[in-house]
């Protein structure tokens, strides 16, 4: 019952937010957001689940209610957790918190709506990363939509209308695509299934596979539902080409958002490919290993050279994002377990080094009230602390040793060199000059924002950060550092659930 | 003395604490953080000595502190797990390399009271911080005992060289010096992080030490003539030994990676001595010495060393020629004796490199503090035009900085002069049976003229002559602080050579080379990592020209004619109480050398000219198209449906003709289908 | 349960009770003619669909309908002409759900408006007819409960009489009717030709026999005007020429009435008439093709023009209006997949997606009424920025929004998407499924832009700075918030509502 | 003895007469008539049919739709009273104020 807790304590908490007054929003919710956090952390030191949640490992946590007799299929509530999912888990309570304090200084209208969203997407991030029924888990990932189009659409910057409704339509599109495809799949399992459950819908994909269905070849249908899934969830990634709606959401979103949207929603797509692609379809997955490896590779570079091209800084972490999101998929694809884990560990990884950027860059633009490299120089004459948070991130996000984004990044690529598929260490090289492009463009921008000699236009003086602006990050950076020092802290639960998949599920 | 190793770790941890100590209370402390970091540094030399000790007692430490993660992965020679893991090397090489990082680091901490306090900086306790993690991150890297954790300070190290180099970021100039530093690095280390992936990911190990090391397992292979990759064993060693040697080349600022370094001089002067005596420039070479194992399997892979050094050597000696900046002489003088380091190295001289690489961190940390101290004394003037007669102002200054300028031009019975040389004695045995080697050899030995002359044109210019600036009419006086370091670095200078005085040794026929005997283990140390077990691994011919003494005495006196010439012709164009430039005489050579053979240009314009252009296009592509199409889609729906709504025209007759025509379109449709007409 | 005392005719006891009402009202009219005593009315009509209410979720949890064998009480034939099975009551129960929101609705709605006891009876007596259309099994019974339906819809539509819209919208909504109803009726006789029977047992045994082969193309015509007939009374392509107007120039209230339960009626016999009458394969055998093909064809169209239109809509209630024509394409998607051996699962879906239409598309209406209440104006952009001063009945309508868009965690989402998974599911059967599903992503991605629009509006558009507070009638509130946390705490309970639908659709299906 | 397919005949033309009367004429009061012959061909189906199938259902049901066409023509006189009195004109085509 701990998972349903956690989320019921945010919904409620979500609640109650929405009716409390504008001036305790802000506080209240990040007290309510404390419970989850400590709730998380003790499901993690509580841990005792092994093996992966969808290849009959024993799940932590796990409560399984049959909801809905559809026909001869039972839609069923069932949550669990593995080593996969736990992580992100604490990532996304933790990440909330923090997105939450951040908030405080920026967020100055509507703040009890505001935090009672961010509270309402907790709740479903939560859901996402613990459902393990199809269409339980369906629910939660859309229903993550609403607050973060209302949070983009309220509090955005000046095109926050045209952002939010394409991060809206984009993704929901998507998810739609995924849908029929992942429902087709059941129906063409035929009777080897008898519920959306997605751990039966896997072990019938591992021992026999669909017969086939509409006319279609058993293997064909597969396929063709392995390539709907991908794209529907290569969206949400996002991969190149279908990572448009990023941007634009991210520079418009307020910052709290763009913290969530980047630290966690972006971490549902590539959960979701590693939960349906790569663990129900291996066959599919060696098929088209070469063709989804260049993918991988081209979003590493392209997004890394759309990030060298920008001025304005939100933007260049949010293309950063898609370069290093490439990562991921080049890990999953590896399907080593240097890779696969490596990519669940830059999930993390990532989740909390965007967070902290997208923090710092926030909290110098609440100073400056621009976020544009050209408009200023020299920030770090007025904001030392800040900047050096800035600095912290940025080398994090270059991959510096003993920080996380290098062990993922590390284990990611060594799990990729030594991967199976045709090329795989030529596309790794290729893949690993992403670290030399996020410095230059990083370095690039830092160079021109917060080093050389003070200029801003501004009619007031620019002072030093609040410490709740500052606090958060510090703790991100911990973790970042903690993690890097001593991956261990997660890698070694994420490898045990990774391993199944890649055994194919005989354990 | 086996106790003593168990301290080892606090080598490193010490400055670790100074600079978490100095970043976080700085601000409040007296001197503003430099007393931890003397002391940190202090009781580092003193525990690294402990280890010398220990090693030259027979000891050595081989030991895996830390598992940073372990996991299954096939690798390619079979073994089918990996442990990544933080563990000490102390062998001769290391306690060496630990000894001289921690007295250069204890000295320029020392150097800065006068340097930075003394001059009332802000920011010290970022400037304290900053050298105490650069000291923290080059002792950890020095032993570490395996690639990975190599690879990982080896990044910490560029770091900190950013942070520092940065150090003044309200300048435009400093924040670009750095960024650069770490941009051109990194692209080494790009290369470096290959190979570090390659050969985990090939042997299952990056250990350097014992039967595990990714060395014995490449040796195996190699003798299995197992194939990895695809490739046959050797190449591909060679494959992976040039892409780690990528790193080398940017961190050991070797040609065509070297243009960092004479921006990096945009840090504090003290910051210079540190990076390029023992720090971040050392750190490439000394990775190719603790790995001169790996190399030394792959002929290949030296001979490009060999010639890389060699090339850069005159290369970079030629630049230095021509620079007004004393900073500047110094920084292309430092990239052209670590072309000498890898010469030696390349040609198979694992001691002769790592004797340059001790010898040179003396002198040239000397030299910087020395230049330092002029610059102290000419408030803050670089240009050597704008010195001279400094000589009998500021005579502390004067023969010390002699002292270096003497062992880095070569100069018997300096300390420079006996590394140098015997780099150039083992290259020319091995070039006169391998024509890549001699040529590379040709280059060094033409470059030491260069050195004597730039050296000490620059020492007439600084302190020669008659006062030609105001600031050179009454110097500004350096206290003790300056002074200290200045003379044990002047002393080291001039008699750090006894180390190995292998000629001498060769002709008097006397056991005097206490480093060959050190470096080969006969005090102690590990197990093929001998100069002995690399000599079997190596594949070089060696000759000589007549008997074995004929040719040191050739080698030495060519070295020694070469440098006394340069230095005769600086003396003869510069020892004038007025010197005046001859740059012109050079004509158009001296312009293309002035602009440093247009390695930046072309390397600003592959930056700037070229990836961003791209990276614009590629911008407009997906602003254009790939969003386009996105927006495209809206657009196109929309527009649409503000054109199926024009169907409904408000007026009833023409809904009831719609209907009938709707009903009767599908009564048509389905009649066809139903096959009635 | 004493469900056998009574006698069987009571098993009509939703309709009846709901007939009576009307009979009430008009009875109080015929008395106190001037009289507005707006809370006696609206409460006594109230009262009454509430009743109905009450009994059709009584008798349906009592098992009238539910198969003997399955411990039901099997199906129960009031009289001749009617059935009352488990799609009859889910249907009833839909109908007077909706009736009863609107009555409550209207309370307010029609505040110093003169006719308010006419108004209410003549919305019983639409309901009525509605709740009868769900029991009726003979093509007569149908046609009566149809136009008993239809001929006080009209009326209501057109009720504000010194309304131009709602004059015009009664005009249109009446002359397409009586063209629908006409063809309706020519259909029947047809079909009557062509078998000689009105019941739909009798036509399906005429059928099946073999007996109507001569008569193929007569029977196929009729086939065709009774799917026109069906087609007008669900707003579907090309009968729903009326639907835009009406909605639009109706009193809200009554176009919530019109989209939602007269819409749920017209599936509701449309569901019976084709299964029932018509059964798949036996009916292609002797006109050529099974009517699915019909209603694929019109499924895809309606859902395709309906969402298209509304997708650029100034007008807030148009928008609503061309929306509802999309959903009835959606649900046509229960009738199009619908195949030889069953299909339960798709028309079960299309039966839950009328259920929740019916609270969240109500709902949406009767803010609309809210909104004409506070006469903020119709376009979007009147709408600006409202939530901040209403933001209960906001975030009540971004609920009713977000559900018909099918975006969890609302009960839109389930219908819709159980929908989707019946399409797939016919699709095995029926490659022309595929293109049905196709088009519902295709469609529902757009609909999700124009009620984001709407939500947009609300909740993120700055409100213009002239606009007085708005007031809080009780009545139009409470039957917002009902319906919108219906609307919500329907997703959590959709299990029986599954389980309801799934049986009232084997009830004529398999 | 005439055969029932004359009726149906008979019966399709009304229909159609009916047809055209409402697509063509735009006075309210005609489309109401136009509509009304529609509905008697359907009545004169049922009686024919009725006949032919030897069963008395289509009269009866034909009875009833000339009850209910009767209402409708209430409900429609209506409809078209208030439609003049709010546009002073009984033209159907000229209320157009919704559209599109």
């Amino acid at each position: 019952m701990m998972i349903e807790a956690l989320i019921a304590v945010a919904l409620v908490g979500a609640l109650v937010t929405f009716v409390a007054p504008n001036r305790v929003a802000g506080k209240l919710a990040f007290a309510i957001s404390l419970v989850p956090v400590a709730l998380s952390l003790w499901l993690f030191t509580a841990f005792d689940g092994s093996g992966n949640a969808l290849l009959d490992g024993t799940l932590a946590f796990e409560s399984h209610y049959e909801w809905i007799q559809l026909g001869e299929y039972t839609i069923s509530w069932f949550v669990g957790l593995d080593g996969i999912s736990l992580p992100l888990v604490v990532l996304t309570t933790i990440l909330t918190s923090l997105a939450i304090m951040s908030s405080w200084t920026p967020i100055d209208e509507r703040e009890s709506q505001f935090y009672g969203l961010v509270l309402f997407i907790e709740a479903s991030l939560i859901g996402v990363f613990a459902a393990l029924d199809f269409f339980l888990w369906f629910i939660f990932w859309e229903a993550v939509l609403i607050p973060m189009y209302l949070l983009i659409g309220i509090w955005g910057g000046p095109r926050r209308k045209y952002a939010a409704i394409k991060f809206f339509v984009y993704t929901n599109v998507a998810s739609l695509l995924m849908f029929g495809a992942f429902i087709a799949l059941v129906f063409g399992l035929g009777d080897a299934v008898t519920s959306f459950a997605l751990p039966e819908v896997t072990d019938a994909m591992l021992n026999g596979g669909p017969e086939g269905f509409f006319g279609l070849e058993g293997t064909t249908l597969a396929s063709v539902v392995f390539v709907a899934l991908f794209i529907g969830f290569a969206v949400k990634v996002p991969v190149v080409p279908f990572h448009t709606w990023l941007p634009d959401a991210h520079v418009e979103a307020p910052t709290p958002a763009s913290v969530l949207l980047a630290g966690v929603l972006l971490k549902m797509g590539t959960y979701a490919l590693l939960r349906f692609n790569f663990t129900m379809f291996p066959d599919q997955v060696e098929a088209y290993a070469v063709p989804i490896a260049a993918i991988a590779v081209i979003s590493v570079i392209y997004g890394a050279m759309l990030a060298l091209a920008q001025t304005d800084l939100k933007r260049i972490v949010a293309y950063s994002s898609v370069s290093s999101m490439g990562y991921v998929i080049l890990g999953l694809i590896a399907y080593t377990q240097f890779g696969v884990g490596g990519a669940t560990f830059q999930m993390v990884s990532h989740g909390l080094i965007s967070g902290l950027m997208f923090m710092a860059v926030g909290v110098i633009y609440n100073a400056t009230h621009t976020r544009l490299v050209t408009d200023m120089s020299g920030i770090a004459d007025r904001m030392p602390v800040a900047v050096g948070i800035l600095v912290a991130g940025a080398f994090g996000y270059m991959g510096l040793p003993l920080m996380s984004g290098f062990a993922a990044e590390y284990f990611i690529f060594f799990g990729a060199f030594g991967a199976d598929f045709a090329y795989a260490p030529l596309f790794t090289g290729l893949a690993m000059f992403g670290i030399v492009l996020v410095a230059g463009y990083l370095l690039f921008a830092l160079q021109r924002t917060v080093f050389g000699p003070y200029r801003l236009e501004t009619d007031y003086e620019v002072s030093r950060a609040p410490l709740h602006d500052l606090a958060p990050m510090f703790v991100l950076l911990g973790l970042i550092i903690a993690l890097g020092v001593a991956p261990d802290l997660i890698f070694e639960m994420i490898t045990d659930a990774v391993d199944p998949i890649l055994e194919g599920g005989d354990l | 003395m086996e106790g003593a190793f168990s301290y080892a770790p606090a080598i490193a941890a010490f400055p670790l604490v100074a600079f978490v100590v100095a970043l976080a209370f700085g601000k409040w402390l007296p001197k503003k953080g430099a007393i931890p970091g003397i002391a940190a540094t202090a009781a580092s030399l003193l525990f690294s000595l402990w280890m010398l000790v220990a090693v030259a007692s027979g000891e050595t430490y081989h030991e895996t502190l830390y598992e940073w993660t372990a996991g299954e992965a096939a690798s390619e020679v079979g073994a089918d797990g990996i442990a990544f893991s933080f563990g000490l090397l102390i062998d001769p090489l290391s306690a060496l390399m630990l000894v001289i990082v921690s007295l250069v680091a204890f000295l320029v901490h020392v150097f800065s009271l006068g340097y930075m306090n003394a001059e009332g900086e802000t920011g010290l306790p970022r400037y304290y911080a900053g050298l105490g993690l650069f000291t923290f991150s080059m002792l950890a890297f020095v032993y570490a005992d395996n690639l990975l954790m190599a690879f990982m300070f080896f990044e910490l190290v560029g770091l900190c060289s950013y942070l520092l180099i940065g150090f003044w970021f309200r300048t435009r100039s400093a924040p670009s010096a750095a960024k650069k530093a770490f941009l051109v690095t990194r692209f080494g280390d790009y290369f470096f992080l290959i190979g570090v992936v390659a050969i985990a990911a090939t042997f299952g190990t990056l250990q350097f030490a014992g039967d595990q090391s990714f060395v014995a397992a490449a040796e195996t292979a190699i003798d299995d003539g197992a194939t990895l990759f695809g490739f046959d064993a050797e190449t591909w060693v060679t494959i992976t030994g040039l892409l780690v040697l990528g790193g080398v080349l940017g961190k050991s600022a070797q040609f065509p990676f070297h243009t960092w370094l004479p921006d990096a001089m945009e840090g504090p002067t003290t910051v210079s001595a540190l990076i390029h005596a023992a720090t971040m420039v050392a750190a490439g070479v000394y990775l190719v010495a603790r790995m001169f194992g790996y190399y030394a399997l792959s002929p290949t892979a030296l001979a490009i060393i060999a010639f890389v050094g060699g090339f850069t050597a005159l290369f970079a000696a030629t630049m230095g020629v021509v620079k007004d900046d004393i900073k500047q002489v110094l920084a292309y003088s430092t990239i052209s004796q670590y072309g000498y380091m890898m010469l030696g190295l390349g040609v198979g001289g694992y001691v002769a490199g790592v004797f340059h690489l001790m010898n040179h961190a003396f002198f040239k940390a000397l030299l910087f503090l020395g230049a330092g101290a002029v610059i102290i004394l000419m408030h803050h003037e670089q240009d050597m035009w704008k010195m001279g007669g400094l000589k009998d102002k500021a005579p502390v200054t004067y023969w010390t900085f002699l002292a270096g300028a003497l062992a880095l031009a070569g100069i018997i019975p300096f300390s420079g002069f006996w590394s140098k040389d015997e780099i150039l004695y083992d290259a020319i045995i091995v070039g006169l049976e391998e024509p890549v080697i001699l040529a590379a050899y040709a280059m060094g030995l033409v470059a030491v003229f260069f050195t004597g002359f730039y050296t000490f044109r620059m020492v007439f210019l600084t302190f020669h002559g008659e006062p030609r600036s105001e600031a050179a009419e009454d110097p500004h006086p350096v206290g003790w602080s300056v002074k200290f370091p200045l003379i044990v670095l002047g002393l080291l200078a001039l008699v750090a050579g006894v180390a190995n005085l292998a000629p001498v040794a060769k002709l008097a026929n006397v056991d005097i080379t206490f480093l060959e005997h050190w470096l080969d283990g006969e005090y102690g140390a590990i197990e093929g990592l001998t100069y002995g077990a690399y000599g079997e691994l190596l594949a070089y011919e060696t000759g000589v020209i007549g008997t074995e003494q004929q040719t040191v005495l050739i080698a030495a006196g060519l070295s020694l004619l070469l440098a006394f010439s340069g230095a005769g012709l600086a003396w003869k164009l510069y020892n004038a109480p007025e010197p005046v430039a001859h740059k012109e005489r050079l004509g158009s050579a001296g312009t293309v050398v002035e602009d440093n053979y247009y390695q930046d240009e072309y390397q600003v314009w592959l930056a700037e000219g070229v990836t961003l252009p791209l990276a614009r296009v590629a911008d407009r592509f997906d602003q254009t198209v790939i969003d386009g199409l996105v927006n495209g889609v809206s657009s196109a729906s929309l527009f649409s449906s503000s054109w199926v709504k024009r169907i409904q025209t408000g007026i009833v007759t023409n809904y009831a003709a719609l209907i009938v025509a709707g009903f009767v379109a599908l009564l048509l449709g389905l009649g066809l289908y139903g096959g009635w007409f | 349960m004493a469900i056998y005392e009574l006698p069987q005719w009571a098993a009509l006891g939703p309709a009846l009770l709901l007939a009576a009402t009307a009979l009430m009202l008009f009875l109080f009219d015929s008395i106190s003619p001037r009289s507005t005593n707006r809370s006696l009315l609206a409460g006594t009509a109230a009262a009454g669909s509430l009743a109905s209410l009450a009994v059709a979720v009584w008798f349906t949890a009592a098992g009238v309908g539910t198969p003997t064998a399955e411990g039901g009480r099997g199906v129960i034939d009031p009289t001749h002409g009617f059935v009352v099975d488990q799609l009859a009551l889910y249907f009833m129960i839909v109908v007077a759900i909706v009736t009863a929101l609107i009555v409550v609705a209207s309370y307010d709605y029609l505040v110093d408006h003169a006719y308010q006891a006419e108004y209410y009876s003549l919305v019983i007596l639409a309901a009525t007819g509605m709740s009868l259309m769900a029991a009726a099994d003979s093509l007569v019974t149908i046609f009566i409960a149809l136009e008993l339906a239809s001929l006080p819809s009209y009326a209501l539509v057109a009720i504000l009489k010194d309304n131009r819209g709602s004059v015009e919208a009664g005009l249109k909504y009446f002359l397409i009717g009586a063209l629908s109803s006409a063809i309706f009726v020519y259909g029947i006789s047809l079909v009557y030709g062509a078998t000689g029977h009105l019941e739909l047992s009798a036509i399906a045994e005429v059928i099946t026999d073999g007996e109507a082969d001569p008569y193929g193309g007569l029977l196929g015509l009729g086939l065709l005007m009774l799917i026109g007939g069906v087609a007008f009374k669900t707003a579907s392509v090309p009968f729903h020429f009326w639907a835009p107007e009406a909605y639009e120039g109706a009193p809200a209230p009554i176009s919530a009435f019109l989209s939602s339960a007269s819409k749920a009626a017209g599936f509701v016999i449309a569901f019976r008439i084709f299964t029932e009458a018509f059964p798949l394969g036996e009916i292609g055998a002797v006109i050529g093709f099974d009517w699915t093909v019909a209603f694929i064809v019109l499924a895809i169209v309606t859902m395709t023009l309906g969402n298209f239109a509304a997708a650029t809509q100034d007008n807030v209630k148009r928008m609503l209006a061309y929306s509802s024509i999309g959903h009835a394409g959606y649900a046509l998607i229960g009738l199009a997949g619908l195949t030889v051996d069953g299909g339960e699962l798709v028309m079960g879906a299309a039966m839950m997606h009328l259920l929740v239409y019916g609270f969240m598309n109500t709902g949406a209406f009767l803010f609309v009424a809210l909104a004409e209440h506070w006469g903020v104006g119709r376009t979007f952009e009147d709408y600006n920025g409202l939530s901040a001063q209403a933001p209960v009945a906001c975030a009540a309508m971004a609920v009713f929004l977000f559900s018909l868009a099918g975006i969890p965690p609302f009960g839109g989402f389930f219908s819709k998407y159980f929908l989707f998974v019946g399409a797939i599911e016919a699709a095995a059967a029926n490659m022309a499924m595929l293109v049905v599903a196709a088009a519902l992503v295709v469609n529902s991605a757009l609909s999700l832009y124009y009620y984001s629009r709407l939500v947009k509006a609300l909740w993120i558009e700055e409100p213009p700075a002239t606009r007085d507070r708005l007031a809080q009638p009780t009545g139009i509130y409470a039957a917002i918030v009902v319906a919108a946390v219906m609307t919500i705490v329907i997703l959590p309970g959709f299990g029986p509502v599954v389980d309801a639908a799934i049986g009232a659709a084997e009830a004529v299906v398999g | 003895m005439i055969g029932v397919e004359y009726y149906v005949l008979l019966s399709m033309a009304v229909f159609s007469i009916g047809l055209v009367g409402v697509l063509t004429r735009r006075n309210a009061l005609t489309f109401l008539m136009s509509v009304e012959l529609m509905l008697n061909a359907a009545n004169i189906n049922l009686i024919a049919f009725a006949f032919y199938h030897g069963n008395l259902t289509g009269q009866v049901f034909a009875l009833f739709t000339m009850a209910l066409a009767a209402a409708e023509v209430a409900v429609g006189l209506g409809i078209i009273l208030v439609l003049y009195r709010n546009f002073r004109d009984i033209d159907v085509t000229v209320p157009t104020t919704m559209r599109w």
